[in-house]
């Protein structure tokens, strides 16, 4: 279970001298359970990356604390992987050594690392590509070796950052479905940030809405009903239709409002 | 792609016919040839190379086991960088004649200054190189490390090395060049072999144009040697 | 009158007695300038630097070690013997004081330091000829000599003044055998084609600068003692082995490259020739132009 | 931050003190210091540094704005890097022995020779560097510029150089280490001032003492321009 | 104008021997007026971006030619410019800074160009963070800081290479009525490659639908018609939910084609 307790965040200052830099994150509670998948969404900066970061271990609350099974994090650990915005695979390995990369962590033995690898690929559609170079490769296609990568890590909680934003309709709709399908096996917590709200009510079983300076959350939606079988049937969907007007005004509102306050 | 080499021959050439350069200092291409010939012909100039190569090779090579670890060391942990950096810093520019005495009482005489100072050369290209290449490893990358929790060996073979190359490759070569020089310092002290002990005797009597047929031979071995360095970059930086 | 003949001159700036002092007195003192001279003094470091400088053109006369000469002139670059400044200090093949030899002949199967290419080189390989399974290695200079001996990585070492007589007398050192290093000042032939007559000018010059040197001793051992840091005491110790350090008089003082330093030449010169070390045994009487 | 410097003192002290270390070949840390207040009294020590800074100056600033601009050319054109990339890497492992000929010819005897050893010495490690620096510039970066046909000088400045910034200083840094090694060669052509005409002189007068201080000198220069540079890499790499 | 005279284009080959490397486009012929704005859309990986690319002169046609106003494009110039996929924003520039370079290039003289770059950076509501550096900011702000780069170019042809993806909807609106109006007034021709529908049918004039292996266009739609005034107003379009069903229609069709041809 994931468990953020109040929590503040502000960068430590590098360059302007002693003025202590602004809250990024403030008074950040939420909670998730096994199994459970919570979608955050917000206007670009609000500090949703830097939750996930939060989270990961990457990065430490300035105050309160984030714990999973009621235990503190600490630091990274291979049970919280996140799917990095902007990818970040590694240009010196290949689509399958980026993914045995995360194999040899996780300390399979060499000669299995290949096949489980390609296997991974495959999940995201990239096994015929998996000798290509990152900088061979389409900027869709990476973002998919990323998606592969944190699968491989076979984490308690998948921590996504606009996953699916380079990939087209029909590869996101197959990639969504095959990684709600593993997390629900394998009773995963999902913790989504995206900015396109088909997919976090798609996916969320619960909704996070963030304002920006500093970044809070001010709205939760609870999305367990009326959700339709497939992404694309979304459109026909009046509760997200219901959803979606109701995120714009609200969104709508905290712009109005850091205009004039 | 020989082409400098032949203007600068020309040049040499027709200056020395024109009797503009002087023999003392720079004899006629022809003298060099004849040296050359005559160095090879006697066996001198080959097991002088072979000799050099093998105090070059192996004060070069503890240099590289050496260098290039510390460098990563120092490069990855700030707290080792304090402690050894300025030991380091203050040893760096500390002239090869300078430390002859102390080779000698640490190492004897014989081939053990020759590789201890061919090592001391090159040693500070390659490890300062590899620091800073360790210094600027991507942020980023190492979070996605961190995140997967790769071993500290894995993140040492898998990021670190990978992302350094360039930088690494870099600081070999310079490393290579550099030991090659100190190699003249290091064969005078107690050998008779050796391109650089060809060439200071020889210097020393005043047949240029035997120095010149040391400076061809090592000349040649170095762009021999980077030839190989940069196929070697090319191979292994092939993501760029 | 007419003008100033101008001539660059090198000598070795430290570690080489009497070359040091009279270079010194030619530089500071303007006995060149009397005899018609615009002097350029170069204070450099050793003979291998002085000879290329000579070679180059970049200078026209040097004040060496004999070795010097024979190179030069094996290697065919025509040029002059001008005067003999004398003994610059002994040079001698010796032991650590506590080591057990006493002899040349008992270097069997150990190893003596020199430095090739210098005046130390043949006499190193002269008197220990006929030892069995003596070792001769070269190193890069005095100190790197010396750190060898002291630390036993050599059994004997060449050495010259000052070090020598210095070590001797601290009881460092033991001398096995020794003879006087004679000194030589070298004329490029260019020169003396260039300016008829500058040579004998120069020598008259040369005389009168040795001359000042030892009857103004405690003044330019003190120059030399400041340059080297070397004790002056030393300085004037060494010095004294020179022929002309009591003399009194001008018409006393001898700077004739004489028959038997002549003779040590050839000698030599056969020598560096049979080892291979020179292509060619030169003629040195005919290269020497000594003063009227 | 000091301490490698304490430990290795205390540990030459006490060696010193037991007898243990031969003092022609390492005097006790005392009789450096006598000699170092000496040097400093006698103004010979600021003076013989001063000297040697200029030589070391000059030398080092014509690399820096000689191999600086054509690593950048060979770098960036192909063309050019075939065309001089063969003699750059004869020339490389030249030693600066084999170079005093030609210096001496070249440059007469004075502080000319000096410069150029000094300049041969820093220039390769940076010429490399910058090279390597210039070559592993983003692709990506550059087709953003070039889409903005950004001019050949923007491009230079606001691309290539703070790319290549973390490499090319890196060069400089090992540079002019080379460039302080190479000045005791070159203060033995006919100069009668500077560090390394300290350190040679006295080595060769066996004044071990004097040696230990020039090497002091040359090494806490060294610490200080590192230093320096060091902290110019900070401010001017900033975004890593 | 703008006209794609049957383009085809292979990367050249660099590891793999002499076997030649697949075509990555095949026969894309299209024309676009100025002030036309032409939506691309297609699968990751189909060969959107190298499309853009060769339109920019960074890559050069196998066969064929791209021609504007008549003469063929043989390099990059500013007159046809990029917003690229990943940002590419110069790490060790400021914001502003990363603004000026591209107002040097067009040699506005130095002292004018901070107060332009603002207004650059403003239209993408940046103008707070003008000093800030890259790593300092999140995915979505670097990303408009590319648009605010292209737009500061003021080129005839802008190519956008899915450069809203990283942006919540408020601020993707205000960011692309700001960009629909300058265009439309400078009557510049826009090539938008997206992945999201909503801004392809907005924004477009025309859609091509590309499919993979080898890259081609299989559809284009005429949308000058049915368009709402605001992009948040696309869900109750019913030309939206027309073009919407018939893009996914054609999209699995060909996927389809590629798992059983
Ligand atoms: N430098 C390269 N060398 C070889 N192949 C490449 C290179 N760049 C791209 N490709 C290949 O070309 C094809 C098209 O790539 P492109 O980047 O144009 O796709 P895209 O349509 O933009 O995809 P996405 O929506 O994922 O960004 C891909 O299959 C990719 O593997
Ligand atoms: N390393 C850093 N140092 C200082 N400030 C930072 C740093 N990284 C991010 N910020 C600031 O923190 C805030 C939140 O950034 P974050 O990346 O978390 O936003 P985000 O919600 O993920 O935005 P987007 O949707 O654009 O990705 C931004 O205002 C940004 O300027
Ligand atoms: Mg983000
Ligand atoms: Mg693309």
């Amino acid at each position: 279970m994931l468990l953020l307790d109040c929590v503040n965040f502000r960068y430590p200052h590098k360059r302007h001298g002693n003025e202590l830099s602004p809250w990024v994150l403030k008074d950040i509670c939420f909670k998730a359970d096994a199994g459970e998948f919570v979608s955050v969404i917000g206007p670009s900066g609000c500090g949703k990356s830097t939750l996930l970061a939060l989270i990961s271990g990457l990065l430490r609350p300035s105050e309160g604390r984030v714990l999973v099974n009621g235990t503190e994090v600490t630091g990274p650990s291979r049970t919280r992987v996140m799917i990095f915005q902007g990818h970040l695979v590694f240009p010196w390995k290949s689509a399958v050594q980026n993914i045995e990369f995360v194999l040899k962590s996780r300390g399979i033995p060499r000669y299995e690392r290949r096949d489980m690898a390609l296997d991974y690929l495959s999940k995201v559609r990239l096994e015929s590509f998996a000798d290509a170079y990152p900088h061979q490769l389409s900027g869709g296609m990476q973002q998919r070796i990323g998606i592969a990568r944190a699968l491989a890590a076979e984490p308690e909680i998948l921590l996504l950052d606009e996953p699916f934003s380079s990939l087209d309709l029909v590869t996101k709709c197959a990639v969504i479905d095959e990684l709600k399908e593993i997390a629900t096996q394998m009773r995963k917590t999902v913790v989504l940030v995206t900015h396109n709200l088909d997919e976090a009510f798609y996916i969320g079983h619960r909704v996070h809405l963030m304002a920006a300076s500093p970044g809070r959350i001010t709205t939760t939606f609870d999305l367990t009903e009326g959700k339709p079988e497939q992404l694309l049937a979304l459109g026909r969907s009046r509760e997200f239709q219901d959803f979606k007007e109701q995120v714009s005004t609200i969104m709508n509102g905290h712009q109005e409002e850091r205009i004039h306050p | 792609m020989f082409s400098p080499f032949v203007i600068a021959l020309l040049l040499w050439g027709g200056l020395s016919a024109a009797g503009k350069i002087n023999p003392f200092i720079l004899p006629p291409p022809i003298s060099v040839l004849r040296a050359l010939v005559e160095a090879l012909a006697s066996g001198e100039l080959l097991q002088g190379t072979i000799s050099s190569l093998g105090r070059v090779g192996t004060g070069f090579g503890i240099s590289l086991i050496t260098a290039i670890p510390l460098g990563v060391l120092v490069g990855s942990s700030p707290g080792v960088r304090n402690f050894v950096a300025p030991l380091l810093n203050f040893l760096r520019p500390i002239p090869p004649l300078a430390w002859i005495p102390l080779a000698i009482l640490w190492f004897g005489i014989g081939n053990g200054p020759s590789y201890f100072l061919t090592m001391i050369a090159s040693f500070f290209p390659i490890l300062t190189n590899t620091i800073t290449g360790v210094e600027n490893v991507s942020k980023q990358h190492l979070a996605v490390a961190h995140c997967f929790q790769a071993s500290r060996t894995s993140i040492l073979w898998d990021i670190i090395i990978p992302s350094s190359l360039p930088m690494l490759i870099s600081g070999v070569r310079t490393g290579f060049g550099f030991a090659w020089m100190a190699v003249v310092a290091a064969e005078m002290i107690a050998t008779r072999s050796g391109l650089g002990y060809l060439i200071y005797t020889s210097q020393d009597l005043l047949k240029t144009d035997r120095v010149l047929v040391g400076m061809l031979v090592i000349g040649l071995i170095g762009m021999l040697a980077d030839t190989l360095l940069v196929w070697l970059h090319k191979r292994l930086v092939h993501w760029v | 009158a007419d003008a100033p003949t101008t001539v660059r001159i090198a000598y070795p700036q430290a570690g080489t007695n009497i070359s040091a002092q009279v270079g010194m007195v030619l530089e500071k003192t303007d006995i060149l300038k009397k005899n018609g001279f615009a002097p350029e003094m170069f204070a450099m470091s050793n003979g291998r630097d002085m000879k290329l400088a000579l070679v180059s053109d970049k200078v026209d006369i040097i004040m060496t070690s004999e070795a010097n000469f024979v190179v030069l002139l094996a290697e065919g670059f025509e040029s002059y013997g001008i005067a003999s400044l004398g003994e610059g200090g002994n040079m001698a093949l010796t032991v650590k004081t506590n080591s057990g030899i006493e002899r040349p002949d008992q270097l069997r199967g150990k190893t003596v330091g020199t430095i090739f290419g210098t005046s130390l080189h043949r006499p190193a390989i002269e008197w220990t000829e006929g030892v069995t399974g003596v070792k001769i290695i070269s190193m890069p200079n005095i100190g790197a000599l010396v750190a060898a001996l002291e630390s036993n990585k050599i059994d004997a070492a060449m050495l010259w003044d000052p070090h020598l007589t210095d070590g001797v007398t601290k009881g460092s050192f033991r001398v096995l055998r020794q003879e006087p290093l004679e000194l030589i000042a070298i004329s490029s032939k260019k020169f003396a084609e260039r300016n008829p007559g500058a040579l004998e000018r120069f020598q008259k010059g040369f005389k009168e600068a040795v001359f000042y040197f030892v009857t103004n001793k405690q003044q330019v051992n003190k120059w030399y003692s400041e340059v080297s840091k070397v004790d002056y005491k030393l300085i004037d110790k060494v010095s004294r082995i020179n022929r002309n350090y009591d003399k009194k008089r001008l018409e006393k003082i001898d700077i004739r490259i004489s028959p038997t330093f002549i003779d040590k030449m050839k000698k030599t010169g056969a020598f560096l020739q049979a080892h291979k070390i020179t292509t060619k045994n030169p003629a040195i009487e005919s290269a020497v132009r000594n003063p009227k």
